[in-house]
């Protein structure tokens, strides 16, 4: 059924239809209305067999789903930003200990200075801690990844982030369609955990490893990760057979002209120029492709929905013969350059590729479509330099007019 | 497509009025988009909203910088929030104000703009409709009195949903009455004496 | 290694108690070991006997009474009399004295010894027969003694008492008040029943025709001899020998003694002398002492008891002289080396009589014309080791050979004269007493003992017991005695509490069962010494770990 | 006190065991074939009183529960010298996750449980001082606050060992640590009386509070044992001396918990709800000395100079008197 409804509420809806035995809040924005919603319908009875915890902070939230998800309960919490870096010894600790605890990062600048809107780096700072990182490109996306990362997470032992753009996707009314109960229920295998602590059988779980073993786990946890791709594309296909819509993925290919999502799509020409993005840019991308596409120019659109384990090989055949590339990052690597950008160009080491970074977005400058067509537009010309920040105002620090909305600034 | 913003400040239900009017639209057929812009939540602060209608599904995240329709659900916004910014010609601007759209033409901070200015006393219908300075459902009520994008019922029916019982009802006739204004139609809860005798 | 097949719990997660694996007794430097060591209370006892374990058994209650008192009898066949006379040096010894009172031991032994009359449990009789016949001179405790365990190692075993009765000291010396005859009679009745011949009435005069008649002969034949100093006196003056008074009370010949009566003495018969004039009707009884209480030989509860009962003791005096009902008495005064000395100041007392009560004598005329058997100091030299006399196959022990004239060590020496005896007729070499080390206080940690005071035998009234020869002490019940072998603190041998066991921060030490005490396991024991330290009975050495 | 009342065995109730007793009157830790959830072979330094205590504790824990408990354990000595892969000294299930986080772990483990319907397993969490007072204070006040069901237990050695002996908030004054070396004017830890984690979890008011020592075996399986009868959040605090850290023999680790106890510097209490419900009492006192002086991290108090830090400890061990009552009105 197709209803209009707000990001975060289909999040939660359909977090709350895959079963979590544990739900742990801690509030910050713009991750809270996920939460609110689930404390409501762990009022109403909607979420069933459930404990919702309201924790003391993000630490103890991933705490707390390490606890539960070790204790054979499928664990979910939500967070961003600064909560995200609150919490960060203990995301580490989940995915070294191999727990499939799935976390929704509704992504957010981190400070200082302090800023609540969107852009990627939190998860950013996270991207070596071992979870699998799946980005949303919109809210129907947003709602369907939760599902895929469950499945994905428990099949590997790898925990899973959900990475949804705050505000622009948390707090945005779109028109969905939910997995349904009935479809989530077919689809999602029952928490079957590896390891657990049981009375019956009981294990100890979270040893100290000496130098004579640590490089082997992690070099297994290595391994796992290079596994994961397989299994987040399996799972993304399966979606995708069983919904009939796709989610998820490794490597997401658009139609040329169209620009709509299609996996049949095909890879990119050596003529083209492709962009590379990652999270809700990629709908504006959508808009501001097409006419150039009308116009005959030839750029091609590549979103990465898998961000960990990086999709090296499904990039590079969607981008085909291309080796002209335009990556829109919503994280710097200061001194360096957009985060995207980075792994992008360890992907396409050795293939002669000429890429662009442009960061965009950061600390919720809006994204305009104007924008981007500008900067592909003057990369098609040959005049865009290695790293552009979007619409960069010059002259220091802009001062907002006292009372301005953001119609104003 | 048809891009609507919102202004208003923290409290008087900004963002759920782009969300109520999103529903709206969906309702009445459209594919339908609604992009809060946040602060912090803090009473009383200026607070933008955008909405989309469109024919195929919507895409784009970017705000709305060239609205069609601007709702302005507090007057004393006129100035500093540049309601008036970006308005493609041949807009329509509705104000909340028991004042007129020459004085609110005045106040704006681009009076020449080329848009029908309507203003609507949305509050003080809220405040004798609900019962609290509310003026969501008139400011859509006489959305849908002067555009063809949402029609009353589809406005009345997403408030009576979202607030089923007296809350909704309410709403719903806030909107009835909004609606009637800027029609220039008689307020419905006044129902002539003559009309019951024909009835 | 391939992929995610390998569980995500390698090299994180592990199986419970895999640690068994890794021996950490390897870090240790100092091992402890359970070791077994001396009570003093034992080391103290001049009788021998292991008072830690038949307190030990005592503590089990009913179950564990025979046992105990078994274990009493394996070298003190007379603990009914014993609980009663023996002045207890174990318990001077005993280490609980430190922590709050001593363990009344006695009491338990009382009991024991009273509980094996009233439920007639026999000393053992001997199975096999040595064929082998001793004779043993006297029937005194040390007499009793060396016949009993003669005949418990199958020797045929004669005793011949001149007197009309047996029991020495016992019978003739310690006043009833102290230890009724029954109880004497019955412990002594107790002894014949295994076997051993007493024949009373019978005086040995010659220990050429003894040693004809039997294989080897013991001579206990004590000091029941009043000694004698001189002290001027007149006519009138009434002295008589406390022991001589002693016998006549216990023969039911009380001698009319007078209102005041002065004893001359400091030792326990001096006690029991002048606790036996206040009841034979003395209504002022004076112990007259010519050093003070700290070198008084009585045992310091005898005199408690006499001047509980009303004796008085007049300190540093000496008797310079009686005449008639006045006694001239000289201060004294202690010199640089503790020995008294006359002060020249005189002081007169009143005294109908004057009791001699300054030591006795062994009556050793069995012995004129002997000269293979020397006699030094008034009594019988013999080996220290074999206790045999210059005389082969003739031994000594009790008051007339050297040593303390106390019934307790009577006893272990009669004891020890039967152990030479046997060897010397097996011709065996009577192998030297084991060194031992002993449980010294320090080695406790009293900790542990509950604060438990002894539980006193209720006292009889003290005017009471002046009035007749009722006995003084009443005994303990069960549940006291019970209570009060409980008290032991089992000093330098394990009794099983647990510390060390429970206390082992590395679960290196097993626990075997009841009465199997535990084990260490050398794999993981690092050696830390708490359940050395713990251990409230010094039952466990460190010792250096030499590898 | 909970304890329980044996009968004069020679050693009565102050011993581990004795042979002369009931089953009933056994402690847990005196029976041959006890849990030892804590076994041989872990790598604990000689004489750790913190490896004695959580066998004491988990064993009472686990008879309690009837062999169901879960236990989640903080980064600590604790959890380092127990399991070292691939070798696990614990026989419950036992996780380690962080140093700050397991009354989280614990509460998380309590919430699964519960929403699987398996109330009848029950939780432990343990940490040390650190993990407890200090980084790990506000998961604990959190589990605290909103009545968590699980156990918490302390094992506080007064300073962080595990990482070479440097000072927490749960070091006591003058005590010389890696970070409050015993020199300058003022030798060691700063003065002040520290953070009382007892008095911080009694103004949670939860259940049940409760401090105990491996001093008194008896007193500290009772409080698991009263614990563990009740559900929701509750706290133990069990003081356990570190040879290591305090500069004491190995086999001193029981004497030293004694004197702490007899001098008055650490109160036995136990808390219901807030309230203080019962104290035990002082049975010989000893002076603060008999506590002090055989810890090398008190030398400097016995040196020139030191007689101001020792009658501080003196007042400190009188404080606690008075407040606590330990001498029950005894002079």
């Amino acid at each position: 059924m197709r209803e209009v409804l707000e990001g975060s509420q289909a999040v939660a809806r359909t977090v709350a239809r895959c079963r979590p035995g544990v739900v742990c809040a801690y509030p910050i924005s713009p991750q809270t209305h996920i939460v609110e919603a689930l404390s409501v319908m762990a009022r109403t009875g909607e979420l069933r067999d459930c404990e919702y915890v309201n924790v003391e902070s993000e630490f103890s939230a991933m705490s707390v789903s390490i606890g539960a998800s070790a204790a054979g309960s499928r664990a979910y919490t939500a967070t961003a930003s600064q909560g995200l870096l609150y919490m960060a010894e203990a995301v580490y600790n989940a995915a070294g200990m191999g727990l499939p605890i799935v976390m929704t990062v509704a992504n957010r600048a981190v400070g200082a200075p302090i800023n609540i809107w969107n852009d990627h780096s939190d998860a950013m700072a996270m991207r070596d801690s071992g979870w699998l990182q799946l980005y949303a490109a919109d809210n129907q996306e947003a709602a369907d990844l939760h599902v895929i990362a469950f499945a994905a997470a428990e099949e590997l032992g790898i925990p899973a982030m959900v990475c949804m753009d705050g505000f622009v996707l948390t707090h945005a009314t779109d028109v969905l369609e939910l997995a349904t109960q009935e479809q989530i229920d077919g689809f999602l295998p029952p928490y079957s955990p590896t390891q657990v602590l049981d009375i019956d059988r009981p294990t100890t779980i979270g040893t100290m490893a000496g130098p004579e073993s640590f490089t082997e786990t992690k070099y297994l946890q290595h391994l796992r990760f290079l596994d994961a791709a397989d299994v987040v594309e399996a799972w993304s296909d399966r979606f995708t057979e069983a919904f009939g819509r796709e989610a998820g993925g490794l490597a997401v290919r658009y139609d040329p002209d169209t620009l709509d999502r299609d996996r049949s799509a095909p890879p990119a020409g050596a003529e083209d120029l492709v962009v590379v993005a990652m999270g809700s840019v990629i709908g504006t991308l959508q808009e501001a492709i097409a006419p150039m596409r009308a116009e005959g120019l030839p750029v091609r659109l590549v979103g990465i929905s898998a961000y960990r384990p990086f999709p090296r090989e499904a990039l590079k055949a969607a981008l085909g013969e291309s080796r002209h590339i335009v990556v829109i990052d919503r994280a710097l690597e200061l001194g360096s350059g957009g985060v995207l950008t980075g792994c992008v160009g360890r992907a396409l080491a050795g293939t002669g590729s000429r890429i662009h970074s442009v960061v965009a977005g950061l600390g919720g400058r809006p994204i305009l479509e104007g924008s981007l067509r500008d900067v592909i537009a003057r990369a098609l010309a040959g005049e865009q330099r290695g790293l552009e920040f979007l619409d960069l105002k010059t002259g220091g620090v802009p001062v907002p007019p006292v009372g301005a909305t953001e119609v104003a600034r | 497509m048809t891009q609507i913003r919102i202004h208003g400040r923290g409290g008087q239900g900004v963002v759920t009025a782009a969300e109520m009017l999103a529903r709206a639209g969906f309702l009445a057929g459209h594919e339908v988009q609604a992009i809060p812009s946040f602060g912090s939540e803090r009473t009383g602060a200026p607070v933008v909203a955008y909405c989309r209608f469109a024919d195929v599904p919507l895409r784009t995240r970017e705000p709305v910088l060239e609205p069609d329709v601007v709702l302005v659900q507090d007057p004393t916004l006129l100035g500093p929030a540049q309601p008036f910014a970006g308005v493609r010609p041949g807009g329509l601007v509705i104000v909340n104000t028991t004042e007129d759209a020459p004085w609110v033409r005045e106040h704006a901070g681009d009076g020449e703009v080329d848009a029908t200015v309507v203003t609507v006393p949305a509050t003080r219908i809220s405040l004798d409709t609900v019962g609290l300075p509310k003026p969501s459902a008139a400011m859509l009520g006489a959305y849908a009195g002067r555009a063809d994008h949402v029609t009353l019922a589809a406005v009345q029916q997403v408030f009576r949903d979202r607030f089923p019982g007296r809350v909704g009802e309410a709403n719903a006739t806030a909107a009835a009455v909004a609606y009637a204004h800027v029609r220039g139609e008689p307020d419905p809860r006044i129902v002539p004496s003559a009309e019951v005798s024909h009835a | 290694m391939s992929g995610h097949d390998a569980p995500p719990t390698l090299g994180l997660s592990t199986g419970p108690a895999t640690s068994l694996s890794y021996h950490t007794g390897t870090w240790r430097t100092e091992r402890p070991v359970y070791v077994d060591l001396a009570p003093p209370c034992s080391l103290a006892c001049p009788s021998g006997e292991d008072i830690r374990s038949w307190l030990g058994s005592t503590q089990e209650g009913e179950a564990g009474f025979e046992t105990a008192w078994r274990r009493i009898v394996a070298a003190n066949p007379l603990p009914a009399v014993m609980g009663r006379i023996c002045y207890h040096p174990c318990q001077a010894a005993c280490n609980r004295g430190e922590v709050d009172e001593e363990v009344g031991i006695n009491a338990v032994e009382r009991f024991l010894g009273d509980t094996a009359l009233e439920r007639g449990w026999a000393l053992p009789v001997p199975t096999a027969s040595s064929g082998r016949r001793v004779l043993v001179v006297g029937s005194g405790p040390a007499g009793l003694s060396a016949a009993y365990h003669l005949r418990q190692r199958g020797h045929d075993v004669t005793v011949r008492e001149a007197a009309a009765e047996p029991g020495g000291m016992m019978r003739y010396g310690i006043p009833a008040y102290r230890l009724p005859r029954t109880v004497l009679a019955a412990e002594i009745r107790r002894i014949e029943a295994t076997g051993v011949r007493i024949e009373c009435g019978v005086r040995v005069d010659s220990l050429d025709d003894a040693q004809a008649e039997f294989d080897a002969v013991v001579l206990t034949v004590g000091a029941g001899v009043a000694h004698h100093v001189d002290i001027p006196a007149g006519a009138a003056a009434k002295i008589v020998d406390a022991i001589d008074v002693l016998r006549d009370v216990a023969s039911g010949n009380a001698p009319l003694l007078g209102r005041r009566v002065a004893v001359y003495g400091g030792g326990n018969t001096a006690m029991d002398a002048a606790r036996t004039a206040r009841r034979l009707g003395a209504s002022d009884a004076v112990v007259v002492y010519r050093r003070t209480r700290e070198q008084m030989p009585a045992h310091p509860t005898e005199l408690e008891d006499a001047v509980g009962e009303g004796v008085r003791v007049q300190w540093l005096s000496t008797i310079s002289e009686v005449s008639g009902p006045t006694v001239t008495i000289e201060r004294m005064e202690l010199d640089e080396s503790g020995r008294p000395v006359g002060t020249g100041v005189f002081e007169e007392l009143d005294a109908d009589t004057v009791m001699l009560a300054v030591g006795q004598e062994a009556d050793l005329s069995l012995l004129s014309g002997v000269d293979d058997v020397d006699v030094r100091d008034g009594v019988i030299a013999v080996d220290p080791g074999t206790l045999m006399t210059g005389r082969d196959g003739v031994f000594a022990a009790g008051d007339a050979s050297p040593g303390s004239r106390t019934a307790t060590f009577a006893i272990g020496r009669g004891a020890r004269a039967a152990a030479a005896v046997d060897a010397w007729l097996a011709s065996r070499v009577l192998p030297a007493e084991p060194v031992v080390r002993e449980a010294e206080a320090s080695r406790l940690n009293a900790w542990y003992y509950s604060d438990a005071p002894k539980q006193h035998r209720a006292e009889l009234e003290a005017a009471r017991r002046v009035t007749g020869f009722e006995e003084v002490l009443a005994g303990l019940d069960a549940e006291h005695a019970v209570f009060e072998a409980r008290r032991c603190m089992s000093c330098g041998s394990c009794f099983e509490c647990d510390n060390c066991f429970g206390m082992c921060p590395d679960d290196a030490i097993r626990k075997l069962g009841p009465g199997m005490r535990y084990e260490i396991d050398y794999d993981y024991c690092k050696g830390c010494g708490i359940c050395a330290a713990e251990c409230p009975c010094g039952a466990i050495d460190m010792i250096p770990e030499e590898r | 006190m909970s304890t329980v009342h044996i009968p004069f065995l020679q050693t009565g109730t102050l011993a581990v065991g004795g042979r002369l007793l009931d089953d009933a009157e056994r402690s847990v830790q005196s029976q041959a074939d006890r849990p030892s959830s804590l076994t041989r072979g872990h790598r604990a330094c000689q004489g750790c009183a913190e490896a004695l205590a959580a066998r004491w504790v988990m064993d009472t824990a686990v008879e309690a529960a009837d062999g169901r408990l879960v236990v989640a354990n903080a980064t600590g000595c604790l959890e380092v010298f127990s399991t070292l892969y691939p070798e696990s000294a614990w026989k419950p299930p036992w996780i380690h996750s962080l140093f700050a986080n397991a009354a989280a772990v614990a509460t998380g483990i309590a919430s699964s449980l519960h929403a699987q319907g398996r109330d009848d397993v029950r939780v432990l969490a343990q940490g040390g001082d650190g993990g407890t007072v200090d980084i790990g204070l506000a998961a604990v006040s959190g589990m605290f606050e909103r009545n968590d069901d699980v156990l918490y237990v302390c094992y506080d050695n007064q300073g962080y060992m595990n990482t070479g002996v440097q000072r927490s908030s749960a070091t006591p004054p003058s005590a010389r640590t890696a970070t409050t070396p015993a020199v300058g004017r003022q030798p060691g830890a700063p003065q002040g009386t520290g953070k009382s984690m007892v008095k911080i979890a009694m103004a949670h008011e939860i259940p049940y509070v409760a401090s105990a020592t491996v001093a008194d075996l008896r007193d500290l399986e009772a409080k698991v044992r009263t614990a563990m009868s009740i559900h929701g959040a509750r706290y133990l605090h069990v003081l356990v001396p570190c040879p290591l850290g305090w500069g004491s023999s190995s086999s001193e680790s029981i004497s030293l918990s004694r004197a702490a106890v007899q001098s008055g510097i650490f109160p036995v209490v136990e808390a219901r709800a807030g309230e203080l419900t019962d104290v035990q009492r002082i049975r010989e006192r000893m002076d603060v000395e008999a506590y002090l002086r055989p810890q090398a991290r008190f030398a400097h108090l016995f040196k020139p100079g030191g007689e101001d830090a020792l009658n501080r400890w003196r007042a400190l061990a009188e404080a606690n008197i008075r407040r606590y009552d330990l001498l029950g009105g005894r002079p």
